[in-house]
């Protein structure tokens, strides 16, 4: 049976869809939309741009979600900026290293690589062992992540999906290394566990604001337009809903 | 560019190592490591430069301003000052006065610095916006670390924006060293010294040697400008003849080199050097070209002779860039002045290690060509009695070993002194970020390792003395009281209920949530429950089992193997939850083991998730209780949906709690310990820790207190001393 | 009894070499933590095959008659076609199972997010302004804490507002006051939320650690006695 | 574009996904539950091939001519013991319940241990790493929490006001909860619809 929730799910669903495309489509006539200035996003393209420089690695760790939990989309969110960083690094001398906790989105991280430095002309410089899965399980995943952030010369490591709160224990490693680190996470134990602990975290809805802020497609600047439109459209609705509510009237 | 191969033994030493650490010879043939002068004497000159500062160097200002050449070289010795003859000051004097102090020199347009970047067009376009010049935030700190001059260089005057500066320039160096990139202008005193031998070197990749040059030799040059000059002026204005006490083996040299035409650059000079170092002064046009001419030749033998040409590219790069030669310039100089012989102080000890390297054998083994006696008569052998015989045993007795020469640069302390200082301006710009030097990262692991074993310490005594002096909570959270009496109502029930338990935490949690939910499934099991345990990460099946026997053996009257049915790991997280609340049957349908579950006793009869009379959530995942309250909990509208949650999880749940999605929660130790609170459990499991989890938690938070105090007043210090 | 003991001290040992981390890395910690690697993989490679293929796959493949068969056809080709991406030649031919799982991943996290936070969150922040059947000056009390939490919660969403102003086509990076306002106070409370999550965090650790040393103890005790 | 196969069977097997779940009716549901099936099959034999990768890499590192990697060879051996005492023993024997119950959750359980110690580092530095009037609230609340969550006041049932106290302030993070989840929720809708859209194609390798 069709449940009134479902309709008004599939209406928020379709009013995303419009307002991306017609959004995407008004950016092609326009300039570029501004976004607020996020500094940690400004620090990791100068990371980026010194570990090019100094010839070390990348690290982009894309968490432990799989491909059929809902909290997959920080996973596709951090691998459009694993797209971003692999197309931004690619005259660098040591290409970026992918690591991640699912199968599923291990053979992406592959996938994302392999497209991203076609994309750039350079398709040589794909490494099917850039894409790595560290481990299985979410604590085995941590274990593998360890030892690339101590092994593998890297000066900058990009964390970028979900994890538990154990994902500090990389931060921290990373910290050690004297190397720059920026994390996001769509889970709160972990978003809490990594503000006292990264260099640069990255609070909560941000996280998806990573590949536009490292220049991405026309579309991801869309999106995030979109987000502020139904961000406002959600408060009108609370604070709308909270009135009738008070009165009797929902 | 952080070792030096020793010339005699080929062992690789510091940079800072003056003698080989392994055959104990010295490693400079230019510098005897006792007569170099200290470190705070190399700075000297520096602090000359300032615009401002303490008196000593407002007294150096004014030597500046107008260039007393005899004062100048204090750098290197100030009691030489004393040592120059009256008439020689004298003649100084007078040719100051033909030259314009630097101060007064026409500074240089930024434009015409040039902007060594090869590769820069390669470069994405944010990339050169990293290097237009937006200063990293940290780099003001690391700025406390730049040498005196450097930061007196940053309060001087007449700076344009960095931006002005070439991209590269502004890209590596933060806002004093660009401020000193505009003392460049001054360089063109000493060029005819400095860039005839530089614009013929081959070294292997001269441009990176550039832009190092720009950033760092910028006092060094001017220093060396004012050095070379009166050496210039001496052997100008004094007679031009041979020295006596100059080596034989220079003179013929001197006669056959071509002096080139320096006020003309060729086409190649002009591609490798920026034009304004062609700039003739009237003053150097024409009397540099001596000096310049002997550096010209020797410099270039002297590197034919180590072979410089071959160095390889990492090699030339593990050496000194090309700004640091100027020492070798400062010495052709002196090698000048030794032919006029006008220095007496000058001892041949100085001779620089080039120009060791390109003497003859004869030089290397004088003994080798011994004057031949004419009436000498062979005594002995096949020869014996024979007059005017080439002695052969000379040759044999005394030949030696060739001298083995480095293929490194070989660098003086006034070199490795500028090239340490070039590493620490270019180290903070490495990372972006509070730079995290070898003393932090150490406190940081000893703190870490104090902080670890007391903790450590702490809990260890409290568990195994265990006082029971922690008081068990009074105050229990409404939650948990809805928990408490769902469990009641249903295990009071005349029916046994039958309850889903979805496990879904990680061995890492297992320690916290099995201590808090062995009380509730003892619970379950008293009242005969029957129990359906369904996980949906890997380890899930084995905890469960594990759970089970933990709980069963504290209740034996219940039958676990009746009662308890293991429906094993459920694939694919919040889809097979959804395909759960549509069909259990078809998306768990057989047991661990492998036995089909739905005909079993327990679950015979069940069509849908409703059928349950509860759901149980023992998780330490918001995601996937997310997944099943957003999943399961629409399917199963009535049913009661229960969480026993860690405490990590437990205030991202609140609003699930809050908005009725999750009927009843315990969370946490605390949750655990309220729920026996309720139940009135005899010698509950988390009891047993409570008092080492107490002490635990008061512990960490009196840590984190006294250090926010500590680094918060160390910051308020901090920032008063900048304000 | 002897094989309980055995990995009694397995398990002992594991847990003192993994806390030897306290201590900075090192070479045993480092050892542990590989061969942890290797058994969960090999752990989860054989759960995946029991748990996954063998009764979702191969079983039916195997056992149910030909018309049924067919649709566990379609799984078991895309199955194989994902078995190329281990050849860096051939992987393209996988990609055609990497998009199902893609698309069929996005569209079940699109439905949890609209469905189950975003409408359920709504209807949580409103729940308090349901007043009727509330008692004497209760009424008063709820309303004003839904009233703080229905701010909070809006503060905080404004505070993840991205767009700013432009000014002559130029990116000021800054945004409107009230936008301003509203971040600075939803930034407290997202401080607050992290700051109980942290606790929660630690809280979680410290009984795992906790649970561990009692298990040292429990290991050690007889030992000593 | 490129993969135009790929990327059709995403946009179509999302789409009806996602009408299955929005729209509980027949067909589609059954479409859906369909789907899903297969997907979880996909994403086990996914599974395989990226542990057969792990194994892969760490074979690579064993066996390099530069820098060897001993502790790859431990890892190999872990996984090649495991996985043939499991596909003989199969997961419900008790020994491969030990490998769990006697490995893993001690590895993990001290791991959760040492992050303990960490995150306690890190909260002492906290004022070192990041200063500004976010990391204050930040401190206080945490300090506020771990006291609450050791349970001191909640012994104390006769201090007048304190549960309303207790209440409140335990109420006081789900307002930045609720925040947090539903921006969450937002880019998750719109990261997960420029996948349906064929924007995002993370398969187009």
């Amino acid at each position: 049976m069709i449940s009134l929730t479902g309709v008004l799910g599939l209406g928020v669903v379709f009013l995303t869809i419009a307002l991306i495309i017609i959004l995407r489509m008004l950016g092609k006539d326009r300039e570029k939309p501004a976004f607020r200035r996020i500094a940690a996003f400004d620090d990791l393209k100068k990371s980026i741009g010194l570990a090019v420089e100094n010839g070390s690695r990348i690290h982009v760790t894309l968490g432990k979600s799989s491909l059929t939990q809902p909290t997959n989309t920080s996973a596709l969110a951090g691998l459009s900026t694993l797209d971003r960083i692999a197309q931004i690094s690619s005259s660098s001398d040591k290409p970026p290293v992918a690591t991640s906790g699912d199968g599923g989105l291990t053979l992406l991280s592959q996938d994302t690589l392999r497209s991203a430095y076609r994309n750039v002309h350079a398709p040589e410089l794909y490494d099917p062992g850039r894409g790595r899965l560290t481990g299985i399980t979410p604590m085995s995943y941590i274990a593998g992540t360890l030892h690339v952030t101590t092994h593998e010369d890297v000066s900058a490591h990009v964390m970028i999906g979900n994890f538990g709160p154990e994902i500090a224990l990389v931060a921290e490693a990373a910290e050690h290394a004297g190397a720059f680190s920026l994390a996001a996470s769509d889970s709160l134990p972990a978003q809490a566990a990594l503000f006292a602990v990264a260099e640069k975290p990255i609070i909560g809805e941000e996280l998806f604001a990573a590949p536009t802020y490292l220049g991405a497609s026309r579309s991801h600047s869309a999106s995030l337009q979109v987000q502020d439109i139904l961000r406002w459209g959600v408060i009108v609705v609370l604070i709308g809903g909270a009135l009738l509510k008070a009165m009797g009237m929902l | 560019m952080s070792e030096i191969i020793c010339p005699f033994c080929g062992f690789a030493n510091s940079i800072e190592a003056l003698t080989c650490s392994n055959c104990k010879k010295q490693l400079y043939d230019d510098v005897d490591p006792d007569s170099s002068p200290p470190a705070r004497d190399e700075m000297d000159w520096l602090n000359d430069f300032r615009g401002f500062g303490d008196e000593r160097s407002a007294g150096a200002d004014k030597k500046t301003e107008s260039i007393q050449p005899g004062e100048i070289p204090s750098s290197t010795d100030a009691d030489e000052e004393s040592d120059i003859p009256e008439w020689l000051v004298r003649i100084r004097a007078l040719k100051s006065e033909d030259r314009p102090a630097p101060g007064e020199n026409e500074t240089v347009e930024p434009e015409e610095i040039p902007a060594y970047t090869p590769g820069e067009s390669e470069l994405p376009d944010w990339i050169k916006e990293i290097k237009e010049g937006d200063v990293p935030a940290p780099l003001e700190e690391p700025a406390g670390d730049l040498p005196e001059w450097l930061r007196s260089m940053a309060g001087g005057e007449e700076v344009p924006p960095v931006d002005d500066i070439s991209p590269d320039l502004s890209m590596i160096m933060d806002e004093p060293v660009a401020e000193g990139g505009i003392q460049l202008p001054e360089i063109p005193y000493d060029l005819p010294v400095e860039t005839a031998p530089d614009s013929d070197l081959d070294t292997p990749n001269p441009i990176p040697a550039y832009d190092a040059e720009d950033l760092v030799d910028i006092p060094d040059d001017l220093f060396e400008a004012i050095v070379s000059q009166p050496e210039v002026a001496e052997s100008e204005s004094l007679p031009d003849e041979p020295s006596t006490d100059a080596p034989e083996w220079l003179e013929p040299k001197k006669t056959e080199t071509v002096p080139p035409d320096i006020s003309e650059p060729t086409p190649s000079d002009s591609n490798q050097l920026p034009d304004w170092m062609f700039e003739p002064t009237e003053a150097d046009a024409g009397t540099a070209a001596e000096p310049a001419e002997l550096d010209f030749s020797t410099l270039d033998a002297s590197l034919s002779a180590i072979g410089a040409e071959n160095l390889p590219a990492g090699q030339s790069e593990a050496g000194l860039p090309d700004w640091l030669l100027e020492d070798e310039a400062g010495n052709f100089g002196s090698s000048a002045e030794t032919q006029a012989g006008e220095t007496p102080n000058l001892e041949i000890g100085q001779m620089p290690g080039w120009l060791h390297a390109m003497r003859p054998l004869e030089a290397a083994a004088p003994d080798l060509a011994a004057p031949i006696d004419e009436n000498r008569i062979e005594p002995t052998g096949p020869l014996a009695g024979y007059q005017g015989l080439l002695p052969g045993e000379g040759v044999v007795t005394q030949y030696t070993r060739p001298p083995v020469y480095s293929g490194n640069t070989q660098v003086t302390d006034k070199q490795r002194i500028y090239a340490t200082l070039f590493e620490t301006l270019i180290a903070d710009e490495t990372r972006v970020g509070a730079a995290a030097d070898e003393k932090s990262s150490t406190l940081q692991l000893v703190l870490r390792m104090s902080v670890g074993l007391i903790l450590i310490g702490a809990l260890l005594i409290a568990l195994i003395i265990n006082p029971g002096v922690a008081p068990s909570p009074n105050l229990v959270p409404p939650e948990a009281v809805v928990f408490y009496e769902t469990v009641q109502t249903l295990t009071a029930a005349a029916t046994p209920p039958r309850i889903l338990v979805g496990l879904d935490y990680e061995p890492a949690l297992s320690g916290e949530l099995s201590t808090i939910a062995n009380t509730v499934i003892q619970d379950w099991m008293t009242g005969n429950s029957g129990l359906a345990f369904v996980s949906l990460n890997l380890s899930g099946p084995a905890l469960s089992q594990e759970l089970v026997n933990l709980a069963g053996a504290s209740v034996p009257t219940y039958l676990t193997a009746e009662r308890v049915i293991n429906l094993g790991y459920l694939p694919g997280g919040a889809t097979a939850l959804a395909a759960l609340a549509v069909d259990p049957s078809r998306a768990a349908p057989a047991s661990v083991d492998g036995i089909p579950a739905w005909n079993s006793l327990l679950l015979q009869g069940m069509v849908s998730l409703s059928d349950f009379d509860a759901i149980v959530l023992l998780t330490d995942n918001t995601e996937n209780t997310r997944a099943w309250i957003e999943q399961v909990k629409p399917a199963v509208e009535e049913t009661p949906l229960l969480v026993v949650s860690s405490a990590q999880a437990a205030p991202a749940l609140m609003p699930y709690v809050q908005s009725g999605q999750i009927t009843g929660m315990i969370s946490g130790f605390t949750g655990g310990a309220a729920y026996e609170q309720l139940t009135q459990a005899q010698n509950g499991t988390v009891r047993g820790y409570w008092d080492a989890y107490q002490g635990g938690m008061l512990l960490i938070a009196a840590f984190m207190l006294v250090g926010s105090l500590i680094y918060g007043l160390m910051n308020l210090v901090r920032r008063s001393k900048k304000a | 009894m002897a094989t309980d003991l055995l990995w009694t001290l397995i398990a002992f040992f594991l847990t003192i070499l993994v806390l030897s981390y306290v201590l900075g890395d090192n070479a045993l910690f480092r050892f542990v933590m590989m061969v942890f690697v290797g058994i969960s993989a090999g752990y989860a490679a054989v759960l995946i095959y029991f748990q996954v293929l063998l009764p979702r796959l191969i079983s039916p493949l195997l056992t149910l008659p030909t018309p049924e068969k067919t649709v566990y056809i379609i799984p078991a080709v895309l199955g194989i076609l994902l078995l190329f991406k281990l050849s860096p030649r051939l992987s393209a031919l996988g990609n055609p199972s990497m998009a199902l799982l893609t698309g069929v991943g996005a569209a079940v996290a699109i439905g949890g997010a609209v469905t189950g936070t975003l409408f359920g969150q709504i209807n949580g922040a409103i729940s308090p302004f349901n007043l009727a059947g509330v008692q004497g000056g209760n009424w008063a009390t709820q309303l004003l804490g839904g009233i703080v939490l229905l701010g909070g919660t809006i503060c905080s969403l404004a505070y993840f507002h991205f767009g700013a102003r432009t000014k002559d086509g130029e990116n000021t990076g800054s945004q409107p006051v009230l936008i301003q306002i509203l971040g600075r106070i939803g930034q407290v409370f997202i401080a607050i939320t992290l700051g109980a999550l942290f606790a929660g965090v630690l809280s979680a650790a410290l009984a795992a650690l906790i649970e561990r040393l009692a298990f040292l103890i429990n290991v050690i005790k007889p030992l000593v006695s | 574009m490129r993969a135009p196969l790929s990327t059709a069977i995403a946009i179509a097997a999302g789409g009806l996904t996602l009408l299955g779940l929005l729209i509980p009716v027949d067909p589609l549901v059954a479409i859906r539950t369909r789907l899903v099936e297969w997907v979880i099959v996909l994403a086990g034999v996914a599974g395989l091939v990226a542990i057969v990768h792990l194994l892969s890499v760490h074979w690579r590192k064993m066996t390099a001519r530069r820098n060897k990697n001993f502790n790859s060879a431990f890892l190999l051996i872990a996984f090649v013991i495991t996985f043939i005492t499991g596909i003989t023993l199969k997961p419900s024997h008790p020994t491969m319940q030990r490998i769990v119950t006697h490995i893993q959750v001690p590895i993990e359980a001290s791991l959760m241990g040492v992050l303990a110690i960490s995150l306690t580092v890190a909260a002492i530095r906290l004022f070192q790493k990041r200063g500004g009037w976010m990391s204050i609230v930040f401190a206080i609340s945490a300090f506020v929490f771990l006291v609450i969550g050791s349970g001191l006041l909640s012994a104390s049932a006769n201090i007048p006001v304190l549960k309303d106290v207790l209440a409140a302030v335990n109420a006081l993070p789900i307002a930045g909860a609720r925040g947090i989840l539903m921006g969450v929720a937002l880019g998750s809708l719109t990261t997960g619809l420029r996948v349906l859209l064929g924007s995002d194609r993370p398969y187009s390798g």
